[in-house]
């Protein structure tokens, strides 16, 4: 560790350009998901599954992964993550509006179900929870084709920790010391219900203690501390040091999606404490701080995101539905 | 008597229920604060407590587990799985465990649980929030499937399901929820399971179908009608154990059957109602038993165009009827 | 050619296909160092390794998701449930994941996995070692059930099920794992799933039927044709996709058919099989399709005299076969 | 706690009646074991599965349980702590010979499964780990009812503990802290797998921590240890102190079950040192030590034992089938 007065970025080696290339696709998130919830409102995107909150926990795991070599399993609410792997406004809003070009299912699932083969970003269904024992069966599979120096991340909101699928793939990854980061996007609510009705300890990362794997709380609204403790994650991983359960403490600051009303279950208060941590408000300030972009260069990008989800806007509005005749395609090999 | 949707219906089997039997409790995700995804269970917090309404974690097997475990005790708990797509986890404790508590310990224990499920598609759910998957309920003795297609029978139904000596299974098809409404009375009564019900009475032909469909097929029907067509639609409301008698004698008076539902055609249900009636009302047959299903998918695609495409619609059951009708 | 006993077989379709293709790798709960419960794993993990070979924790969600997982990497991964009274709590995994994963990326995506599970009643596994739940698999597209009668086929599907771009549920009845003997090749031969056989040729009805109860349904048509009638009976091998094309042209030939499985009869495979018949093959008919099943129970009980009572066998299949000859 | 040279029997208020009755089924519960394994080589029970080994363990437990008023859940090795509870030595014959008077299922459940509704015994599968959500669920019913007082053990092996179904259970007993005491039969193996390929960490207790319970580790094969944790968890329970895992670390003596064959997986050095720990044996002595019994009075128990066991074999081996019209009785109510 370097002392304390060196700033996170200097000591986490994150460039210039690589801070602004986080900054732009963090904007590019919240952009992207101010667009939806107003295609929604339209009849445009039937749902919509907001990221708004999360973009600094998604940003730093993702500048802990080797695109295309570690395999990412995320879930509905990572936008910013697959966006940092390299998913575009375009490709999400085709796959909002169910369009045949939809990188992620070619029109045929929900809004929030990201895949890519070539990023090997894992297909996965909306049962939350279910998809972390396919994240030790990378694990394995590795293994048994001695391939090292690869790692698998697998995302899921705290409620997911309650899945018995949860625990099951955290089990295996435990007794065989997979190289599995587990992250924990806990942002205190499974839809309505706050964390004390669906996890049974203050810290998830508590859990990890019954898996022989470390557990780690980080503030999920720091990217660099995120990036940090993912890095280290991915890193301990890759080199056969075994799991880890990584827990980011965070806040989503809309409804759960287009279908929820959060202002049964939340107060305006809490949410608007919230919105006063916004991690993009906290990362631009930070690197206006430190001198790595003004304000007007950051109005600039803001600018320049906003012409690029608008012409994404209607490029995906104009884009073609797929065909009805594809619809039974690869139900078999 | 009031007029209300369906899912004002099961909200009012929820309450009536409950103030008239405190043994009843219910359990859920999202189903005390919220009310529920569906607001099926709004209300019941505020007036029943947290001991009685459950907002419990993202668990389907704990939740019908503990459904189970409460009932052991006597307690009678309505369970609710969020959408039909996720009982998949509770599926062991559903037919592994609920089924056969009574039978396994020869008749000293029991489950009287219910456990409701949101099911169906046309409301943009794609591939996990549209599933039907009543067929693989049916076929494990020891628990009973109900799905009610209007708001009366959604209340009796539901009430006669929470007092049932056995674990009910109760499917709500989602688009009927806001779609359809209905007499309804107030307080406690109760519909029959294991009984269908004639929505049209007909010669020409039996049309067997329950949820969604049966309003389809009713509208179908109608059309048919003006084209000197008298269709017979029924209304299985409970899929196990099916109302044998029903189906048999409605297609010993007509001599031809189709079968309408949207769960999958290969190994739904309809393909039991079929061999019901090959077997048992063979000499009384004019034409083969169709079937009529939606595509072979598991569930709709979520673009609009292949989700129309999914979808059984009255045309698509009229031109099935008037097909068979001309056989 | 080599005779072998059933479990040989299956033995030795794992032998010779893991030491053929380096992909393939085994999981589940004690198949490593015991060799499974049944010995079909045995040897294996001194040939393979613990990396290809690995005795899992009790947790059959976690072994069907891990095989799914490797499969990703480009793995064939073969997961053993130990009984098929545990599929339950891998149907999530299995129905709702593995099935969906090609057409839910727009086919970017596939899971190529086998989950092997013994079945089936007759060795006094009472009602959780003992159950036949094929049914629950037949309906849900994107996975392929297979169910064996001979070691030929044994082994001949089980590899031709490890290269099936496909999952596959792959269902052994224990009670076939020392029962039977048969010529099985050494080294990799395939078996083409999708395809029914026919076991005995005949003209006076079809009889479909898989599984042990092919063999009792052949011993019962030895029986018949000493009587005179003349009985075709078809091994259908693969429950699904079922073979249409074999059915139909079977029952179009005799003009009768009974469907005979020791699976639950309500809501079992026999409803589809008679439903095809009876939409498809309706003007061949000269009699009802007939279905022979276990009793709806959800398996046998324990005591012995129950337990005969609940097993089909030749006598009873013989009965059947009678009955619809006389009609 | 009292000091350390008061021995345990006195500590915990056990009398000598009970040490004699606990003793007794403890011999009970191995001659039957005993009676058992002879039984199923002539044929005449078709399976068995063996308690031999965990008889401190489930009489430990047995003894915190107040019968007919606390709920048990057990599984398919606890003969000793249902023998404890109520059944006889016929009640576990005519259930391991399939007999219509068997008061576990009347003959249509495998060896193994007790159950009395009116010892609160609750029917369980054998599906490991499927059990203890009832035991979650039994302390939601007491809480919806306001009954206070009653507690729910809940027993398995520490291969169950991987199953996604226990943790549904142990997380709703958390976060709900209902009285439900989970005990954990560690003994080291499930069927063939070792310790380290089916738990991820060292002591089963250790899990104890994600659940937000107390975890306690007791020597399994002392019966004092046993009762003093159990009796302390189960009051716990009772005064709505919460849930807790128990683990007992124990061994079994036999292979797992009658179609099993240990020697594949166990090396019979490990099975002698074990049987030198013997809990029966180790019992035994401490009472004569303590002047409770004599070994003569020992010998004596013995032979009445063994009287009963051949009383009650030949009383099952009588005893009636059920009926075949009876085959599906109590599908439905
Ligand atoms: C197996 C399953 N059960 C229920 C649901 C319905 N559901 C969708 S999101 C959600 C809440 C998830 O909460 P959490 O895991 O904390 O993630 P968050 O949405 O808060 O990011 C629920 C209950 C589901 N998708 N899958
Ligand atoms: C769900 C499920 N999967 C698999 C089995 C098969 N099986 C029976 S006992 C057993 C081992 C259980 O080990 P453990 O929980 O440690 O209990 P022990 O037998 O050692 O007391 C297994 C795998 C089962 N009964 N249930
Ligand atoms: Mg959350
Ligand atoms: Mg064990």
């Amino acid at each position: 560790m370097e002392p304390n007065d060196t700033p996170p970025h200097i000591r986490l080696g994150l460039s210039r350009q690589r801070l602004i290339a986080g900054l732009r696709i963090m904007i590019a998130s919240r952009e992207t998901d101010d667009r939806l919830w107003l295609l929604n409102r339209q009849g445009l995107a039937h749902f919509v599954v907001t990221a708004a909150g999360h973009e600094a926990t998604q940003l730093g795991c993702a500048w802990a992964i080797r695109v295309g070599h570690d395999y990412v399993i995320p879930y509905y609410r990572d936008m910013t993550l697959v966006m940092a792997l390299g998913q575009s406004v375009l490709d999400i809003l085709l796959h909002a509006m169910a369009r045949r070009d939809d990188p992620s299912s070619g029109g045929r699932q929900m809004f929030g179900h990201y895949s890519s083969r070539r990023l090997r970003i894992v297909s996965g269904s909306s049962s939350v929870g279910s998809h972390l024992v396919h994240a030790a069966g990378l694990g394995l599979a590795f293994r048994a084709r001695g391939e090292q120096g690869i790692a698998v991340m697998g995302l899921f909101g705290e409620g997911a920790t309650a899945e018995g699928a949860w625990h099951e793939g955290l089990t295996i990854a435990g007794i065989h010391q997979l190289p599995v980061v587990f992250v924990c996007e806990n942002n205190q609510y499974s839809i309505s219900v706050p964390l004390h009705r669906e996890v049974p300890v203050p810290d998830v990362a508590m859990k990890a203690a019954g898996y022989g794997m470390q557990g780690v709380v980080v503030d999920g609204n720091d990217v660099f501390a995120v990036y940090e403790a993912a890095h280290q994650a991915m890193e301990r991983a890759r080199n056969g040091g075994g799991p880890t359960l990584l827990e980011c403490k965070t806040y989503r600051l809309r409804p759960h999606s287009s279908a929820d009303d959060d202002r049964k279950y939340r107060s305006r208060e809490e949410v608007e404490s919230w919105r006063a941590r916004d991690p993009i408000k906290r990362f631009e300030h930070y690197l206006v701080e430190h001198g790595i972009i003004t304000p007007e260069e950051i109005e600039a990008l803001r600018r320049e995101v906003r012409a690029e989800v608008d012409a994404a806007t209607d490029a995906a509005i104009a884009a073609p539905w797929p065909s009805v005749e594809s619809i039974a395609d690869h139900l078999y090999g | 008597m009031p007029v209300m949707t369906f899912i004002e219906a099961i909200r009012s089997a929820l309450h009536d229920a409950m103030a008239a039997d405190d043994r009843i409790m219910v359990l859920g995700e999202d189903v005390a604060v919220k009310g529920g995804v569906f607001l099926a269970t709004e209300g019941l917090l505020a007036r029943f407590g947290e001991h009685r309404v459950i907002d419990m974690p993202i668990a389907e097997c704990g939740i019908v587990g503990a459904a189970i475990g409460a009932s052991l005790h006597g307690l009678l708990p309505v369970a609710e799985i969020q959408f039909a797509d996720y009982i998949y986890p509770a599926i062991d404790q559903i037919l592994n465990e609920a089924a056969r508590f009574r039978y396994r310990s020869n008749g000293d224990w029991s489950c009287p649980i219910v456990v409701r499920a949101p099911c169906g598609a046309g409301i943009h759910g794609a591939l996990y929030h549209s599933q039907s998957v009543e067929r693989l309920f049916i076929s494990t003795p020891g628990i009973k499937v109900v799905m009610p297609s209007t708001p009366f029978d959604a209340k009796g139904l539901l009430i006669a399901a929470i007092h049932d000596p056995d674990p009910v299974i109760f499917f709500e098809h989602k688009q009927l929820y806001r779609l359809v409404r209905g007499d309804v009375p107030e307080g406690i009564y109760r519909e029959p399971i294991g009984k269908a019900a004639v929505r049209r009475s007909g010669s020409d032909m039996s049309v067997f179908s329950y949820g969604l469909m049966v309003h389809h097929s009713l509208t179908a029907a109608e059309e048919l009608a003006a084209e000197g067509i008298d269709v017979e639609v029924i209304d299985l409301r409970t899929l196990a154990p099916l109302d044998r008698e029903a189906i048999l004698s409605s297609v010993k008076k007509t001599g031809r059957a189709l079968i309408v539902h949207e769960d999958v055609l290969t190994g739904g249900i309809g393909g039991e109602i079929a061999a019901l009636i090959a077997e048992h009302a063979f000499e009384y047959l004019d034409a083969p038993v169709r079937r009529l299903a939606s595509p072979d998918l598991f569930a709709t695609p979520f673009a609009d165009p292949l989700e129309e495409h999914f979808m059984l619609n009255p045309q698509k059951i009229a031109a099935a009827m008037r097909d068979l009708a001309r056989y």
